[in-house]
């Protein structure tokens, strides 16, 4: 079996993202989560530079590596060109292949984001559209997103977008030829082998963690209700 | 060794000829920046553009979130490169901040990495049948709108004057931080001084005033703000830049970023609920805009063709400090010249 | 508003312009020698009461160096008082009178009600 | 038997004017070339030195040499070739000067490092950024150091590598000296104003030579400077000038933000520009860092990798004035030795 530090090593962006760290603290410094959390992308950057493989895999179950936001505000800063927020993004890869995600809070959100985010784009070819920021949803969304939310096809006809049609322009409809051949696209590169994947760890944990209908196998919507409301307390 | 922190970089911008790569946050929330921006350069600046229908989401928000592989990623971006090379264009004109980023990096990785590239044209082929050409240029809408900065204030029908008093308007930019953190020389004056808005804003006769958290992101943070209970991070941040640029007594944000636009927006409003408090000297907040509706202002079009009243803060005491000639009876009217109902509630605090 | 249930997490960020400096002053005026500290980490490393729990000499005093002395009334009484700690020290620094003088102010204060 | 005793020395810093000195002592010919208007170089930007604050105007004194039958001083020449023909070196600089040389000795010195290229610290666009020789400057002048609207700082921080240990800025070497540099100059801070805060952020302390750290303790213990560990990511410009400061206190692992009144950025050295020009047409040759490269840097760092032509001071790498005057006695004895078996051989 290969060693998680194989399998980090073998995803480029490792390469591209790891020299060798000094931990000079450049990049916590500027970090907008390290403010916010018990987050620290130098102490990230010097666990898996150590190669341990003890402490990567306690690093991949964790919470922490969920708390980057990826706005890579660390790249231009380091004075050894590393870049903490590249080297997450393989850790999070790492820790979704291996199912060691659905072991903290914010790993297990991942089901979340694949089925909103991942849905939305293979059901509509966009990572986002209007239909999906529901207002109940997205209080801070406003009450003007409210009003466009309600009147969706005024709306984004009175601006010129061609919401849900055929033909080019703003938010038109993606016809099932294309979308067809996005799904191809992620068949081909392991896009969707990847969201098996996650629904496959997500479902064994669903199961394990009692959240099951009457023939006993995992109910994913009493699933994503918990998860939706798991305690969102910093511990 | 190279020193790549120089002052100023000079950046290719093509200057026609361009393919649009359109941005999902900015047609979901902002449709009339983009067709303004579309407007311009074909009707205005007399460039090529096209917009091509069987162009779809480049998924850089999963990729960013992680539930998208790189490889996929990089095979859905060597597809945006297959439609640019069927159409015979060469220059990427890019409306979105994380597709700009997500582009630069494929092809920092294809440079280095050619057996990634050779991976991605075979994932592509296999899934589609397509092949593409690296594309010449890559640019972001917002580099197009900088280069022909000048050409616009010369078609300009406003300034960016404050009549009321005369001075220009104090306009304070935020950068997204995939433009040139990740990739320094490709941004108008690198990661640090980044000057491709301030520059745009100086042109039109704006003062673009410096704040300490300039540089700081707005607090998106992909799978932060795509999770309801994680949320906390994004309002945290963007209150963090509010804070800093409240003592500069802003009339404006201008933004490169269709997410920040959004979010300097939306978290105004949400502050303003959470803690009664706004940080404009004002009830309705700070109006947050984006180059493109900038420039379709400065150029004269009507605020409600742009798309402008689907801003939760309200534009209108900017247009008012422009002496701007707009009609606001207009502003819920429908394409047909209907009454299609209005919001609640526009701004901040009631 | 329920519904906006946003802006939970407080700041991790040392803020230095707001210094609290009622510990260290204090300590400083008592014991010059914490002034030398170069947080080297002996006195953690040969802390009893640090093998034993997360207490963490050396953080403390990093702590009321920065001015953020929140919390700090709860750690320090982990402190075991074996006086091990000053016997490594490399700048010689009496850090068993250091958490002494600590605990003194942290009671001053609390019977004050300003901490 | 020819006599071969011409030697040309390039830079009339200290370096060059001691190893001038040493040699015209021992007989030889001499000339001295310096590019600037007056010898001296780079030590006439310094005030005080470490660790012992005496003035560098004495160490200026104690090196300066003035011209004798066996030493010719040549100012404003700025040699930019170097070739040798018919056994003989010819230094020209790009104008109509030529010296001949039989060994040529390099005392280049070094360059400091543009401080406006680490953008994000400000330096040229915030007016209360100043580098380490800007303080050194006013230091000199007698001035104290105040912030650009004359005020007494209340805060000061010192930056250490900038420049330096960094791989953006495109020199990853340890400038050596600028650590001592910031201990020293924070004492000055103080005793200029003793109720001023100083803050030190580094990454690592390294104070290498003798009495450095007994400096560093004096100026914790008597002084209160602080010093945290962590490098400085950003500084950005507050509505009433004031800056704000953003690095880890990685010792913490959180964190920080801190305003400033006034940040001095410790600028490391670098390699002249010029270096590259002297490589060309022989057989010089630069080092990783762009220094000139010794034949071996344990027992033959004053020796270039060109036959005749040795080098001294910081054009090998930085140093210290200790170090640098050490280094040209050290080169003075291998040209002399030099010269010496030339003529057994002969």
């Amino acid at each position: 079996m290969r060693t998680l530090m194989q399998r980090l090593g073998e995803d480029v962006r490792l390469k591209e993202g790891l020299h060798a760290c000094m931990s000079c603290g450049i990049c916590t410094a500027v970090c907008p989560a390290a403010e916010y959390f018990e987050y620290d992308p130098r102490s990230i950057v010097v666990t898996v530079q150590s190669g341990n493989e003890a402490k990567i895999r306690k690093l991949i179950e964790s919470d922490t590596i969920w708390m980057c936001g990826q706005c890579m505000s660390c790249k231009p800063r380091c004075p050894r060109n590393n870049c903490p927020g590249l080297i997450i993004s393989v850790l999070r890869r790492v820790s979704q292949e291996t199912g060691a995600f659905v072991k903290s809070r914010l790993g297990r959100q991942q089901y979340l984001i694949l089925k909103t985010i991942g849905t939305n784009i293979l059901e509509t070819g966009y990572c986002v559209f209007p239909a999906s920021v529901v207002p109940e949803t997205h209080p801070e969304q406003g009450d003007v997103w409210r009003w466009i939310y309600q009147n969706k096809e005024a709306v984004y006809e009175r601006v010129g977008a061609n919401l849900d049609k055929e033909g080019p322009g703003a938010m038109r409809k993606i016809d099932r030829e294309n979308l067809n051949e996005l799904e191809r696209i992620f068949a081909e590169s392991g896009g969707n082998s990847f969201f098996s994947t996650i629904v496959k760890f997500s479902r064994a944990y669903a199961k394990e963690s009692g959240f099951t209908d009457a023939d006993g196998e995992p109910d994913m919507e009493k699933y994503t209700d918990f998860l939706l409301n798991e305690d969102n307390d910093e511990k | 060794m190279m020193k790549n922190s120089q002052v100023t970089v000079t950046k290719e911008i093509a200057d026609d000829n361009y393919f649009y790569l359109r941005s999902c946050i900015r047609q979901n929330f902002f449709p009339g920046a983009e067709k303004v921006f579309l407007d311009i350069l074909k009707n205005k600046l007399g460039k090529n553009i096209i917009d091509n229908a069987n162009h779809i989401s480049c998924t850089g928000i999963g990729y960013h979130s992680d539930i998208v592989p790189y490889e996929t990623y990089q095979a859905m971006v060597a597809r945006q490169f297959a439609l640019m090379t069927e159409q015979g264009l060469k220059n990427a004109a890019v409306s979105c901040i994380t597709s700009y980023g997500g582009y630069n990096e494929v092809m920092k990785t294809w440079k280095e990495f050619p057996e990634e590239e050779a991976k991605a044209r075979k994932n592509l082929k296999n899934a589609t049948g397509r092949r593409f050409e690296i594309p010449e240029n890559i640019s972001h809408s917002c580099d197009i709108i900088y280069k022909f900065r000048h050409d616009i204030a010369e078609l300009a029908q406003y300034k960016l004057i404050n009549k009321q008093t005369g001075k220009p308007l104090r306009i304070v930019d935020h950068i997204g931080c995939h433009y040139a953190k990740i990739f320094p020389e490709k941004g108008i004056g690198g990661a640090e001084q980044n000057t491709v808005l301030s520059a745009i804003v100086e042109a039109w006769g704006g003062q673009s005033v410096d704040y300490p958290e300039r540089r700081h992101c707005c607090g998106f943070g992909f799978r932060h703000y795509l999770v309801k209970n994680n949320r906390s991070y994004s309002i945290s941040n963007s209150k963090k830049k509010f804070e800093s640029m409240e003592p500069y007594c802003p009339d404006m944000i201008i933004t490169n970023c269709p997410g920040c636009n959004m979010f300097l927006d939306k978290w105004q409003y949400a502050l303003a609920k959470i803690e009664g408090k706004t940080y404009s000297g004002d009830k309705n907040g700070i109006p947050v805009l984006s180059y493109e509706e900038l420039a379709g202002l400065v150029l004269g079009y009507n605020p409600w063709d742009i798309g402008l009243q689907m801003h939760q803060v309200d534009v209108e005491p900017l247009l008012k400090k422009m002496r701007f000639d707009y009609n606001p009876d207009e502003k819920y009217l429908d394409a047909g010249g209907k009454f299609m109902g209005q919001p609640e509630f526009t701004g901040c605090l009631p | 508003m329920s519904q906006f249930d946003f802006l939970k997490p407080k700041s991790r960020q040392i803020e230095f312009e707001q210094f609290d400096d009622r510990i260290l002053t204090f300590v400083l005026e008592r014991e010059r020698s914490f002034l030398t500290c170069i947080s080297c980490g002996g006195c953690t490393a040969t802390c009893s009461a640090g093998n034993l729990t997360s207490f963490n000499i050396r953080k403390i005093g990093l702590s009321l160096r920065r001015g953020s002395i929140n919390d700090l009334s709860d750690e320090i009484q982990k402190c075991m008082f074996c006086g091990k700690c000053t016997l490594v020290c490399p700048r010689d620094i009496n850090i068993r009178n250091v958490v002494l003088l600590i605990k003194k102010r942290i009671a001053q204060l609390e019977s004050e009600k300003t901490l | 038997m020819t006599e071969k005793r011409n030697i040309a020395i390039i830079g009339a810093g200290i370096a060059g004017q001691e190893a001038a000195s040493v040699l015209a002592g021992l007989g030889y010919k001499v000339t001295l070339l310096e590019k600037q208007e007056r010898m001296g170089g780079m030590l006439n930007k310094w005030s005080k030195l470490f660790p012992d604050f005496s003035s560098s105007q004495q160490i200026l004194d104690t090196v300066q040499v003035s011209a004798n039958k066996n030493l010719s001083v040549i100012c404003n020449a700025d040699i930019s070739s170097i070739t040798k023909e018919n056994g003989r070196f010819e230094l020209s600089d790009n104008s109509s000067l030529k010296v001949y040389a039989d060994l040529v000795l390099l005392a280049t010195g070094y360059n400091l490092f543009d401080a406006t290229l680490k953008e994000e610290y400000g330096y040229g666009v915030f007016e209360n950024v100043i580098t380490s020789v800007d303080f050194e400057k006013v230091h000199k002048s007698g001035k104290k150091l105040t912030t650009l609207l004359g005020k007494e700082p209340r805060r000061v921080a010192i930056i250490h590598c900038v420049g330096s240990r960094d791989a953006k800025s495109g020199n990853t070497y340890c400038s050596k000296v600028c650590c001592i540099t910031g201990v020293k100059q924070a004492i000055e801070v103080t005793r200029m104003w003793p109720d001023c805060e100083v803050f030190n952020f580094y990454m690592d302390l390294r104070l290498y030579g003798s009495k450095y750290d007994s400096l560093y303790l004096e100026a914790q213990k008597h002084h209160k400077v602080q010093f945290i560990r962590g490098r400085l990511s950003e500084i950005s410009e507050r509505q009433d000038k004031g800056l704000q400061l953003k690095a880890e206190d990685t010792l913490q692992g959180r964190p920080l933000r801190m305003n400033a009144d006034i940040v001095i950025l410790l600028v490391g050295m670098e390699a002249c520009e010029q270096n590259a020009d002297l490589c060309r047409n022989n057989t010089l040759d630069l080092d990783e860092n762009r220094f000139f490269k010794s034949k071996n840097i344990h027992y033959a760092r004053n020796i270039s990798t060109q036959p005749g032509i040795f080098m001294a001071g910081s054009c090998i790498c930085p140093m210290s004035v200790n170090e640098t005057l050490e280094s040209s006695r050290s080169a003075a004895f291998l040209v002399d030795k030099s010269f010496r078996s030339v003529q057994v051989e002969e």
